[in-house]
């Protein structure tokens, strides 16, 4: 159903803007073992936007790829935190740590979802969403920890993302189409007790401030942007475009 | 025959010549001739540095692929050089090298890696020519190398080939969509191949009568063909790959010899090899210097790494 | 009347009335009380700040101008807000505090400057409302601060007001490109001018009930005209500049009202300018921590800057 | 003539193709009078390209903004040396400092050029050449003295951008085209006496090393370039494309 696709599709969108800036890193990591690691992490996440955005298209008779490659900065639903950009290491795992504690209980909670589709697509993405998650956490600690030099740009990773926090569960717009997603769609709000168990206590124990920064409006659900999603897909879909309707 | 001194009675040179005899794997515990080892470690170094180099050819698109199952295969691609980046370094460390020693090599210019990787890549269709013909020259290269005499190298080869020959396969499949699409994809992959083609036959290196260090790396089990041989190689296999791609490559003297049974072609030009070699290909200092600014911006990263190590053992010690 | 320390007679408190109620200039050199030297301080550097942090809405689009003509009169356009950021320290520095202070203030996040610059451009038309709308309402602020009290503040102010009214213009330009155009780019203004109008004009403060420091502002030559006046000039001078441009203000409010002379205009949703000024708004942490990246990155530059300019000097001295 | 329309191409793309560089950096800047400087330099480049491209579209019945945004990379004549990225402040300079040696001999050698448009357009732009290269001068002094931090970092900009530095005098495409140019262009090779002498007693006064690193091979001229330009026209070019015909 339509309200059912739109769900799909900024789940998807989440995870393509996310495995896109994760695709930046490669060749340029601070070590060869995170040019494999922030890369794998990527094509997981790639799978799972590539997933949602099948999903979703197959109710427009669209392809993932005319999703991705063919709507517009204003078309794109994901939340703003996953186009953050990269900023150095401690920006990405902050980005990273948010992301991966929010799918880990966004995942979680959605393989009971009465859509089989996305039950599934769920289940898949839990296990490989479990290791982002321990990843995130492993360098939080280790530059939290670490050295003087780290401590203070895991700081500045962890403020300068915070902002972006909230707008994780804010509603999701199609919630009000009618009951359409009850049962459905998982309610952010209702992720939000885990995640605020479980993220300032790692942040704590990593020896960092919780940053006392209030949230941004957010707002990418309906299409708004903060200015570093629009040169991004500039890049992204520059090749697709010159080229409409042809098969790579 | 003078003896090493770390091998007094010999014993050890008899016991390596018997293991290369017998197609047998030399192991990092085995005596070996120092000139062996330090064949080696050079050969092995150099192709870490070229899978760690290489991966940047291709990565400038991984943010540009035109569909996202091509992004996947790209992503996971490049990924898989670091990973036979790194198998290849632990090769080499068993030899008595250590990695930062071999990476600060590379990284300050010292080392060599494949010259190919000096070219860029204008164009998608450059994804589908590497895989095609670089990975294809990499993979006749390499297949003979996985019976190298010694053990981890051989062992790290045997892994690295099965994921290059499915790479190969991949830049395949890339040209192969091109050449089925429009006019425009025809022309991109042709341009690209026109470009590639002659580079990648020179990866074998210089034509066998200029190519002084083969002979003992072939006595030593290490090196299994000669460059023209696996050139020959290459060449026989590419021809039918290109028809089935509908594709020209760019060498009229391209034929079938039937008293050979092997594929003729025409003369290389080996200036532009040794242009590249020399430091004056397309983008030599960008290559080294992007992976130096990368270790470089990375070096609060592994500091902190490092420190947040010694302070875990240093508290579960106590 | 007390008298303060440094005005034991209190002919420095004379002068300093004599000099506003003769409409003339207080200087650098004359003795001001310090609430108003304060005061100046904190509104000039404010400016500043603003000129500084609101060269990144715009500066957004550089990049991606359209044309080559609208990229120059954009890059010319942020580049004059670097200037004018440059004259209002300046200005402020004549009242005793430096520079390195106020930027200080203004990457810690300690410092104030217009939340306008907290809303994002996510289209190319937004730099058609910003110069049209904000500074437009710049405009309507600053003009009567060509007249402020403080000498070096009102000289500052009339150069920067030239330049404000040609980037308004350039907006207006923009926009009415925009509504001559095709009805993607019809939308594309008319939507930006949605967003942007309501941000606009609570530019100008809270409400007079609500604006408890103005009086004193007044008093001092320093505001000429209340919050609510400068609005409703504002909104005056809008009406028919939107007529022209045939895009529609987003209040339905709108009319004009012949027995007062003015246009009638709706309530604005105060809640929002709250929450901005808040740091709630889409852009706030962004805005600051990218200008802090900034000039952490080139920490080293003003330092060699600095060292390259110490050797110079003691060059010279020797 | 056709000739000559291509060579006002190739010289207007070596300035549109720095300008965009430069604006890049507006809004990061080391400091704000740098903000200011870098932007004037790039302002007065994009008036360079703009009269340079409006004067080849001429020939062709094709606006400057035909040109700049409707070529792809491929059909772009830049030399390479204006499209590599602006990295840190040094590498900026460094590029700053070779673009700005080169313009300076190429546009006084225009001046004297048979064709009017291209010595006017030249003799302008001498004028503001003269600045671009006192501020580079400047600042190479500054950065190459001034600590050993920045010392460092000017050696490595010198040596980034080195490998372009010998493009810059190879002969124009144009030129064997029937003596066409004859007395309108200027060979690249008779600026290169100038170049040799300044630049190298400019960078050894700075107490660095003149580069021993091999030129690449170019090719700018012939529409071959770096892996820089292709990302960097996406951007450029994301918004014109996406509206064709219009007017902004």
């Amino acid at each position: 159903s339509e309200p059912v696709a739109r769900y799909a599709l900024g789940l998807g969108d989440d995870a393509l803007v996310l495995a896109h800036r994760l695709g930046e890193w490669i060749a340029n990591a601070p070590e060869l073992e995170e040019d494999v690691a922030l890369g794998n992490i990527g094509l997981d996440l790639l799978g799972h936007a590539r997933s949602f955005l099948t999903y979703a298209g197959s109710a427009w008779g669209r392809s993932e790829d005319d999703l991705a490659y063919f709507r517009g900065e204003s078309d794109y639903r994901n939340r703003q935190l996953f186009e953050q950009p990269s900023g150095d290491f401690a920006h990405t795992i902050a980005r990273q740590l948010f992301a991966s504690a929010y799918f880990d209980a966004l995942y979680r909670a959605l393989q009971r979802s009465t859509d089989p589709t996305l039950a599934a697509i769920a289940a898949k993405a839990t296990k490989e969403v479990d290791y982002h998650l321990d990843h995130s956490v492993q360098w939080l600690l280790r530059l939290g920890l670490g050295t003087a030099e780290s401590h203070r740009r895991m700081q500045r990773g962890v403020d300068a993302m915070w902002p972006f926090v909230g707008e994780l569960f804010s509603p999701e717009p199609e919630a009000d189409a009618g009951g359409a997603l009850e049962g459905v769609a998982v309610d952010p709000e209702s992720l939000r007790a885990a995640f605020d168990e479980l993220v300032p206590r790692l942040i704590t124990d990593a020896g960092l401030a919780v940053p006392t920064i209030p949230f941004a409006w957010g707002g990418g659900r309906e299409g708004r942007h903060t200015e570093a999603l629009g040169p991004m897909l500039a890049e992204m879909q520059v090749l697709a475009r010159a080229h409409p309707g042809v098969t790579w | 025959m003078v003896t090493p001194d770390d091998d007094p009675d010999g014993s050890g040179l008899r016991r390596f010549e018997e293991l290369l005899a017998s197609e047998s794997r030399v192991e990092p515990t085995d005596w070996m001739p120092a000139a062996y080892r330090k064949t080696l470690i050079r050969q092995i170094s150099q192709h870490a540095h070229s899978e760690i180099i290489g991966m940047q050819p291709e990565g400038n698109w991984i943010t540009r692929a035109p569909s996202l199952k091509r992004k996947a295969i790209l992503m996971a691609k490049v990924q898989d050089e670091a990973g036979h980046g790194l198998y290849l370094y632990s090769a080499a460390q068993t030899l008595g090298i250590d990695r930062e020693e071999m990476f600060d090599q590379l990284i300050t210019g010292r080392a060599k890696y494949s010259s190919i990787f000096n070219y860029t890549t204008p164009t998608w269709a450059d994804m589908g020519s590497i895989g095609w013909l670089v990975d294809g020259a990499a993979i006749c290269n390499q297949v003979p190398l996985c019976r190298a005499s010694y053990g981890p190298y051989g062992r790290a080869m045997v892994r690295i080939c099965k994921e290059e020959s499915f790479h190969q396969r991949q830049g395949f499949e890339i040209l192969l969509a091109l050449m089925n699409g429009t006019e425009e994809q025809r022309a991109m992959a042709q341009e690209s191949v026109n470009r590639w083609y002659a580079p990648a036959l020179m990866m074998f290196g210089p034509p066998d009568e200029d190519s002084p260090n083969s002979k003992q790396s072939m006595a030593w089990n290490i090196k299994r063909f000669s460059n023209d041989e696996l050139r020959q190689r290459f060449v026989d296999m590419l021809v039918p790959q290109a028809e089935i791609l509908g594709i020209t490559l760019p060498d009229p003297a391209i034929r079938w010899n039937d008293e050979r049974g092997h594929y003729d072609f025409g003369e290389l030009d080996w200036n532009e090899f040794y242009e590249v070699l020399a430091g004056r290909g397309p983008a030599n200092t960008v290559r080294v210097s992007r992976r130096r600014t990368a270790h470089e911006n990375g070096a609060w990263v592994r500091e902190a790494a490092r420190a947040y190590a010694d302070k875990q053992a240093g508290a579960s010690g106590a």
